[in-house]
């Protein structure tokens, strides 16, 4: 598989939430605006983008018997690096993730992509799909950040887009609104995406 | 007797108005994918229940007699993971062997469990929340219990689904999802019952 | 002699219709209208128009656009149209009529597969939708009457402990001369339309008056001042409890089918109305009970499945 | 300063050494013996235990997938890989010995069968066939509701707007789910080499089938006379076809006067004698049963075009391979 | 009016009865037609094999089909004449089945066999042969040998006979008719039954819209004390055994059970009647009484009818049928079959000859489940017709059999009620048919 492939493949064939349906915890906890999305979709690349290279570089070393709390370990290790880094450097959007930051650990997208990918290719290529999955997975949250955000408070990244008299639709900002918008994205996306007889 | 009833309150909070899936949006991912059936989400809830109780005892104590005495409470997450994958495994281990029926209601969801992100969550919260011990507990199995109740009736619902004649591109995730922002809707109902 | 007709037995049907039932909950929800417009004015009236004709038109394009028979001419859309209508303040705007048909509707009814096949009430859904969208527009009450003075609902004034400033009496409650949604202020409006109903046998008495009994207990039981203080009957009257206990609570799809289910639903639904209504954040439970309760239907069905005839246990 | 990495490290290498031993221990205390076979599809499966399969946990889907009821493609994060190493596992080989396909034997349509009422009710096969055997005069023939197409997962059965169930040939996987579900037991699985087949199994007497329906088999066996290669054969009033001796000629189907027998002429072949290789021997000439090769001894022999069946006879008989069968 | 001694049972629906047109009507003896096809399978068990030759003059009442099983009963011929030939001929509710055609000579010339009898001089044993040797079989459309449900296996304590007079079907008269006509032939065949099973308690139910069954039949057991007249509500489906059972004696007949698990028999008065006629006069089952009636025929009738005449002569007989007959049914038109053709002869489980017109015959547009439990509350028998409708159109037959399908008795109540028009009652069959080949293969394979 080419490089150029493995990117692509994550952010479209295997997008982590409109196709692979996994990690739906952050995704529809933190898509309150889009702001949030970004970055929990950020964080979390950078999660995969280094425990794949790292149990990359590993993975002859690693017995099988216990390569999964090995794995975990080592994504808790960034995990625990990224929510130290945000407190330090964006305060108020650490505040805003809240849990969901330590819970990185357990958004099955890493694992999955540390064993079906990461643990049998090279460092490079790994990286690169850690990449594109990460950056797919952004994509994906910002994406519903942004409807969510839009509808249910008004403006886009905080900037008032829609008219004064626009009354915000307080349910899309609840998690409530949140399923129900991802179930009908979702929808939309089969409905375009998959051939109709 | 005020401590109780606090406990009381504490309990219905984090089952029903807080409820871990449908207001909190954590374990969404059994959630969805352990719901098909009303058999196997029972099994399921049950094991999270069980699996949730155990470990946040147990991470209670780890915070509290390990990191914070060694002042290095930010190794919480790595810590905490590696206790609930390892009794998570062990739990398994002890039930398969010592009883194949326990281990066919409740054993073959435990691996689920470790990436289930309530049981983590649940961990985390119970410290940020400065629960003392059986506030833990209590919480603990209030959320695991709210757990097994969405999912459950998210299954009935499923399996009443499953004989619906649901537009194609709307079977399978997308109709889940509008059924579970539906329950959640239902469930805003609960909220002000604690001031 | 032409070719004949087989088809398998029996070669009778009766002559019920699904058309025929909904236009008798058609029919008996149109004494509640009446009273909702005499006591609120014309404005209500233009509310339910507009509900109504949105709720018709979302059927109808659902059902163009995922390519199914339409079937507005089964009055059930118009049901759900009315519902909508009367569960809301008289005084909202009228896009927000239109915004809860489309997505009782859209949503509620037609993404599940269309009549029949939704889990949940489309008119009560869509109510708490619209409630955790705008509450304030979904909860600003006036008091009968041309003036529009805007007021609390007896439910408000119960729950605040204010009773003696300005509770309506049982009376003023009972013919509908209070603050509330447009179709719920008239219990005797509804009564009349529920009997109907029963006498049409459009509906049975299991849910409702189950229903209606827990509430009026378990109010009476908890009051305000102590057990056995409250009025059991002043809350029969009042929110939306007689609306919601014979024609939403009782809406086929959405609850159970078997008669020990239809029993538990009646209990459940009072029970959380009466938590809610003394504990809760919201005055009146109803909506949140049924829907509750509609969640709950496909495991009470399964549950409470009549033992067949001659049942043996060792059979099982 | 010391203190603040040699905690942690002394912390988690305690923690993870304990729990290692721990686990080990209780490993060799509590080992339950798993089938080999669900331990090498749990393997091969991403073990991230996301549940996304729908079962609990990627344990469950293997032995799910093991002991029957899972599809080895129910993986959705493994994706293609993980569903080909668990066929490899399952041995899931291709189709032994010959490609079969679907064939529904029935011609009886609309136009062509007589019906003997008017159907009301379920449309379903097996719902009707249960009234008086189906609306369809011939009790054998295809009643075109379709309870062949609901079965299929491939999409390569239909009805067609004439009202016969006919199978899409290129999309068939010959699972054999419509052969069970036809309640006439009208569909057969026949080799996707054969290009004839009897389409009718009505086992009543000729003139009976000739009341009802213009292209049923009357049993007339004019195709077992005309057949060269003893291919077909009467029973229970219905021509068979033993499709091991059949040779595609079609010569059957021609001589059929029901149109019956329902041949793929788009697919006759035809022989070809390369000139080069032909030396002349005879021997294709005196095996070919239509008289379509013309030459003398020792002359290069030449195929008569509108005489030859396309029947190969003649290329498995020559002893230089001078002759092939190509599309006509 | 309702009273406390009506009985009756949970569930159950009100059609439209519709035997204003009949039920006054005496019943007539239909002029023997000029050929007879005899079905050589006219009940529950192994068919019968002719015992007769093609060419062979014959009389009437000669046997001339033997069954070899304990579960049959022979056929017998109804005309006097020539076997014309034994064939596969259309069968009212096989679709097809081996025949033996007659053609009658006219000469109604009587086989030597025939002989009466009286119910004192034979004993118990004596009069299941009779009863066996007649071809009697359960004449309210199920068909079972009549003398093996008299033989009930060692350990069967019986001790209640009921005669089922409810003739809860719409549109059919015959059990009505013959209850006012020959109430003292029903009784005597009743007594034979009593006798046979040494019971010393018998009922008769009737439903309250046969005021005058009801009287007649009153007169006709005063003498008896141990005989009593039910009076049963009107109501489908009243007459289905264990609803019947349930209504009279308060007993539960358990699930895959049979009446004779309570001790209780079952049987039609059309039956008594046969098996009066079987001891009195020695006369086989060979003619029943029929009702032609629907919108569709010109003069409706009750016909006492030979064995084997074909619809269509019995059609011609009542004044021919109208220009738009579009439907045929054998027996009620809750659990009666639709015929495709008129030549099906009449066989011994005939009760009915339904002509509807296509107005009758309304074509509903299937609408979608709406829940409304109407079926839930109608089916007699408990279940869940809506579940079971969904599970079997979704193929989950598993499922079917979980939720007791086995049990449904196709009263069809379900169907009828259903406001959606859903055909409720064939989804089941085809759901019972697939639980029966499962739990077949299921046994095969342990």
């Amino acid at each position: 598989m080419k490089l150029r492939e493995v990117f692509t493949n994550g952010i479209f064939k295997e997008n982590p939430v409109f196709k692979l349906v996994i990690g739906m915890c952050p995704t529809i906890a933190v898509t309150t605006a889009a702001i949030n999305g970004i970055g929990m979709g950020l964080a979390t690349t950078f999660v995969l983008i280094c425990s794949n290279l790292v149990i990359s570089l590993l993975k002859d070393f690693i017995p099988e018997k216990i390569r999964i709390p090995s794995y975990i370990v080592i994504i808790a290790t960034f995990v625990t690096m990224v929510g130290m880094i945000m407190e330090a450097y964006l305060p108020e959007l650490y505040d805003n993730l809240g849990i969901f930051i330590p819970l990185i650990v357990v958004n099955c997208i890493i694992l999955a992509r540390a064993e079906t990918f990461a643990s049998k290719n090279p460092p490079i290529p790994s990286m690169v799909d850690g990449l594109g999955i990460g950056l797919g997975f952004t994509l994906s949250l910002t994406i519903l950040g942004s409807i969510r955000e839009i509808l249910g408070s008004g403006t886009w990244f905080n900037m008032q887009v829609m008219s004064d008299s626009y009354e915000p639709a307080l349910i899309m900002i609840l998690p409530a609104g949140a399923f129900i918008t991802l179930g009908i994205l979702t929808g939309l996306i089969n409905r375009f995406t998959t051939k109709v007889d | 007797m005020e401590y109780l009833s606090k406990l009381i309150l504490l309990f219905i909070s984090s089952a029903l108005i807080n409820n871990i899936v449908l207001s909190k949006t954590l374990a969404i991912c059994p959630f969805l994918g352990v719901s098909k059936r009303v058999d196997t989400a029972l099994g399921m809830g049950m094991a999270v229940t069980f699996v949730i109780a155990i470990s946040s005892v147990i991470t209670y104590i780890v915070h509290y007699a390990i990191l914070v005495l060694l002042g290095i409470e930010y190794m919480q997450v790595i810590a905490f993971i590696l206790v609930i994958a390892t009794l998570v495994q062990l739990i398994e281990m002890i039930i398969q062997k010592t009883s194949p029926t326990l281990y066919s209601a409740l054993g073959v969801y435990l691996p689920l469990i470790t990436t289930n992100c309530a049981v983590l969550g649940v961990a985390i919260m119970n410290i940020q929340e400065n629960y003392d011990l059986i506030q833990t507990l209590v919480n603990g199995i209030g959320v695991s219990l709210g757990f097994t109740l969405a999912i459950v009736l998210f299954a009935g619902i499923r399996e009443r689904l499953e004989l619906s004649d649901i537009p194609a591109h709307l079977q399978g995730v997308p109709i889940a999802l509008i059924t579970a922002g539906l329950m959640s809707v239902a469930f805003m109902g609960f909220q002000g019952l604690i001031k | 002699m032409n070719q004949l007709i087989v088809s398998s037995s029996p070669h009778i049907n009766s002559d019920e219709t699904i058309a025929k039932i909904m236009r008798d909950v058609v029919i008996a929800l149109i004494p509640a209208g009446v009273a909702g417009v005499y006591f609120f004015g014309a404005r209500a009236l233009l509310i339910i128009v507009v509900s109504v004709v949105s709720a018709i038109l979302t059927e109808w394009a659902m059902q163009k656009l995922y390519k199914k028979p339409v079937t507005v001419d089964d009055w059930s859309a118009v049901i759900t149209g009315i519902l909508v209508a009367y569960n809301m303040p008289p005084t909202v705007p009228l896009w927000l009529p239109v915004i809860g048909s489309v997505i009782a509707i859209a949503i509620i009814k037609q993404a599940f597969g269309g009549l029949g096949q939704n889990f949940m009430n489309p008119a009560l859904g869509a109510r708490a939708i619209l409630l955790a969208c705008w509450p304030v527009h979904m909860t600003t009450w006036v008091a009968p009457g041309p003036d529009a003075v805007s007021t609390a609902t007896p439910l408000e004034i119960l729950k605040s402990g204010n009773i003696q400033n300005g509770l309506p009496t049982l009376w003023e409650a009972f013919i509908g001369n209070i603050g509330g949604c447009i179709g719920e202020t008239s219990a005797l409006a509804l009564i009349i339309g529920a009997v109907y109903l029963l006498y049409r046998g459009v509906i049975n008495w299991r849910i409702p008056i189950s229903y209606l009994g827990t509430v009026a207990l378990f109010t009476w039981i908890f009051g305000k001042n102590g057990f056995f203080t409250g009025n059991g009957i002043y809350n029969l009257f009042v929110g939306g409890l007689i609306l919601g206990a014979f024609y939403m609570a009782t809406d086929y799809a959405t609850s159970p089918v078997t008669p020990k289910g239809q029993l538990i639903m009646g209990f459940g639904c009072g029970i959380i109305t009466s938590i809610i209504r003394i504990y809760g954040g919201y005055p009146g439970g109803v909506t949140y009970a049924i829907l509750i309760m509609n969640i709950v239907t496909p495991l009470i069905d399964r549950y409470t499945m009549p033992s067949i005839y001659g049942e043996v246990e060792e059979n099982v | 300063m010391i203190e603040s990495i040699l905690y942690p490290i002394l912390t988690l290498s305690g923690m993870g050494l304990l729990f290692g031993v721990g686990l080990a221990l209780a490993y060799k205390r509590y080992e339950v013996k798993v089938d080999p076979k669900v331990e090498a599809v749990r393997e091969v499966l991403p073990g991230a235990n996301c549940g996304a399969c729908g079962y609990p946990g990627c344990d469950g889907f293997a032995s799910a997938v093991v002991n029957g009821g899972a599809s080895p493609s129910g993986c959705p994060v493994g994706g293609a890989k993980v569903t080909e190493d668990i066929c490899e596992i399952l041995g899931v080989e291709a189709d032994v010995g010959e490609d079969m396909v679907a064939k529904v034997l029935c011609q009886g349509d609309m136009d062509r069968a007589k019906d003997k009422f008017i159907y009301t009710g379920v449309e379903d096969c097996a719902a009707a066939s249960m009234l008086s055997s189906g609306p369809k005069a011939c009790s054998y023939g295809c009643l075109g509701l379709g309870s062949c197409v609901k079965v299929c997962q491939f999409d390569a059965i239909h009805i067609d707007e004439r009202g016969i169930a006919v199978v899409d040939v290129d999309k068939c996987t010959a699972c054999g789910q419509c052969v069970n579900a036809c309640p006439k037991g009208l569909i057969e699985m026949v080799p996707k080499k054969s290009f004839v087949q009897v389409m009718c199994i009505s086992k009543d007497r000729g003139k009976d089938v000739r009341k009802y329906c213009d292209i049923g088999c009357i049993a007339c066996r004019i195709c077992v006379n005309a057949c060269e290669f003893g291919a077909i054969e009467i029973e229970n009033n219905i021509a068979k076809i033993d499709y091991d001796k059949c040779t595609n000629c079609m010569v059957c189907a021609e001589k059929c006067p029901t149109n019956a027998i329902y041949a793929n002429f788009e697919r006759r072949k035809r022989a070809y004698i390369d000139a080069e290789k032909c030396i002349g021997c005879t021997i294709c000439s005196r095996n070919c049963s239509f008289d379509a090769i013309e030459g003398e001894r020792k002359v290069k022999h030449t195929i008569i075009d509108d005489k030859c069946t396309g029947c190969g006879v003649c290329a498995s008989k020559c002893p230089t391979d001078a002759i092939t069968m190509g599309d006509r | 009016m309702v009273g406390f001694d009506i009985l009756s049972f949970i569930g159950g629906i009100h059609p439209p009865y519709c035997k204003e047109s009949t039920e006054k009507r005496p019943i007539e003896r239909l002029e023997p037609p000029g050929i007879v096809v005899i079905p050589l399978q006219q009940h529950i068990g192994a068919p019968c094999e002719a015992v007769v030759e093609v060419g062979e003059k014959i009389k009437k009442g000669q046997k001339i089909g033997e069954s070899k099983g304990f579960v049959g009963a022979p056929i017998h011929s109804s005309v006097s004449g020539v076997v014309k030939s034994i064939s596969k001929m259309p069968h009212p509710t096989l679709g097809e089945c081996m025949a033996i055609t007659i053609e009658n000579d006219g000469l109604e010339e009587l086989d030597n066999s025939i002989q009466g009898e009286s119910l004192d001089s034979l004993s118990s044993k004596e009069l299941i042969e009779v009863i066996r040797e007649a071809g009697i079989v359960g004449m309210g459309g199920a068909t079972f040998p009549t003398h093996v449900k008299l033989s009930p296996p060692p350990g069967k304590e019986i001790d209640t006979v009921i005669l089922n007079g409810a003739e809860c079907e719409p549109y059919l008269t015959t059990d009505h008719r013959l209850m006012v006509e020959y109430p003292d032939d029903i009784i005597y065949g009743l007594r034979a039954i009593m006798k046979i099973l040494n019971v010393k308690r018998a009922y008769i139910g009737i439903e309250d819209n046969k005021p005058d069954a009801i009287e007649k039949m009153k007169g006709a057991v005063s003498s008896y004390r141990d005989i009593e007249i039910k009076v049963l509500r009107t109501k489908y489906p009243q007459g289905a055994e264990k609803q019947l059972i349930e209504a009279i004696t308060k007993r539960q007949v358990p699930s895959a059970g049979l009446p004779m698990d309570v001790g209780v028999i079952v049987n039609n008065i059309a039956t008594a009647a046969a098996i009066s006629r079987a001891i009195r006069e020695g006369m086989p089952l060979i003619e029943r009484v029929v009702t032609v009636t629907g919108g569709g025929i010109n003069e409706p009738k009750n016909l006492l009818v030979p064995i084997g005449t074909p619809f269509s002569y019995i059609v011609d007989m009542c004044g021919g049928f109208k220009e738009d007959v579009a439907k045929v049914i054998n027996g009620g038109p809750m659990m009666g079959l639709a015929q495709y053709t008129l030549d099906v002869p009449v066989i011994k489980g005939t009760s009915g000859i339904l002509l509807f017109t296509s107005k009758e015959v309304k074509s509903h547009e299937e609408g979608p489940c709406i829940r409304c439990a109407r079926c839930v509350d109608v089916c007699p028998m408990n279940l869940m017709p809506l579940m079971l409708n969904a599970y079997s159109k979704n193929r989950s037959y598993e499922d079917c059999g979980k939720l007791h399908v086995l049990d449904c008795i196709e009263c069809g109540s379900c169907s009828y009620i259903c406001p959606a028009k859903k055909p409720l009652m064939q989804n089941i069959r085809i759901a019972k048919r697939e639980v029966i080949n499962m739990r077949k293969k299921q046994a095969k394979a342990n």
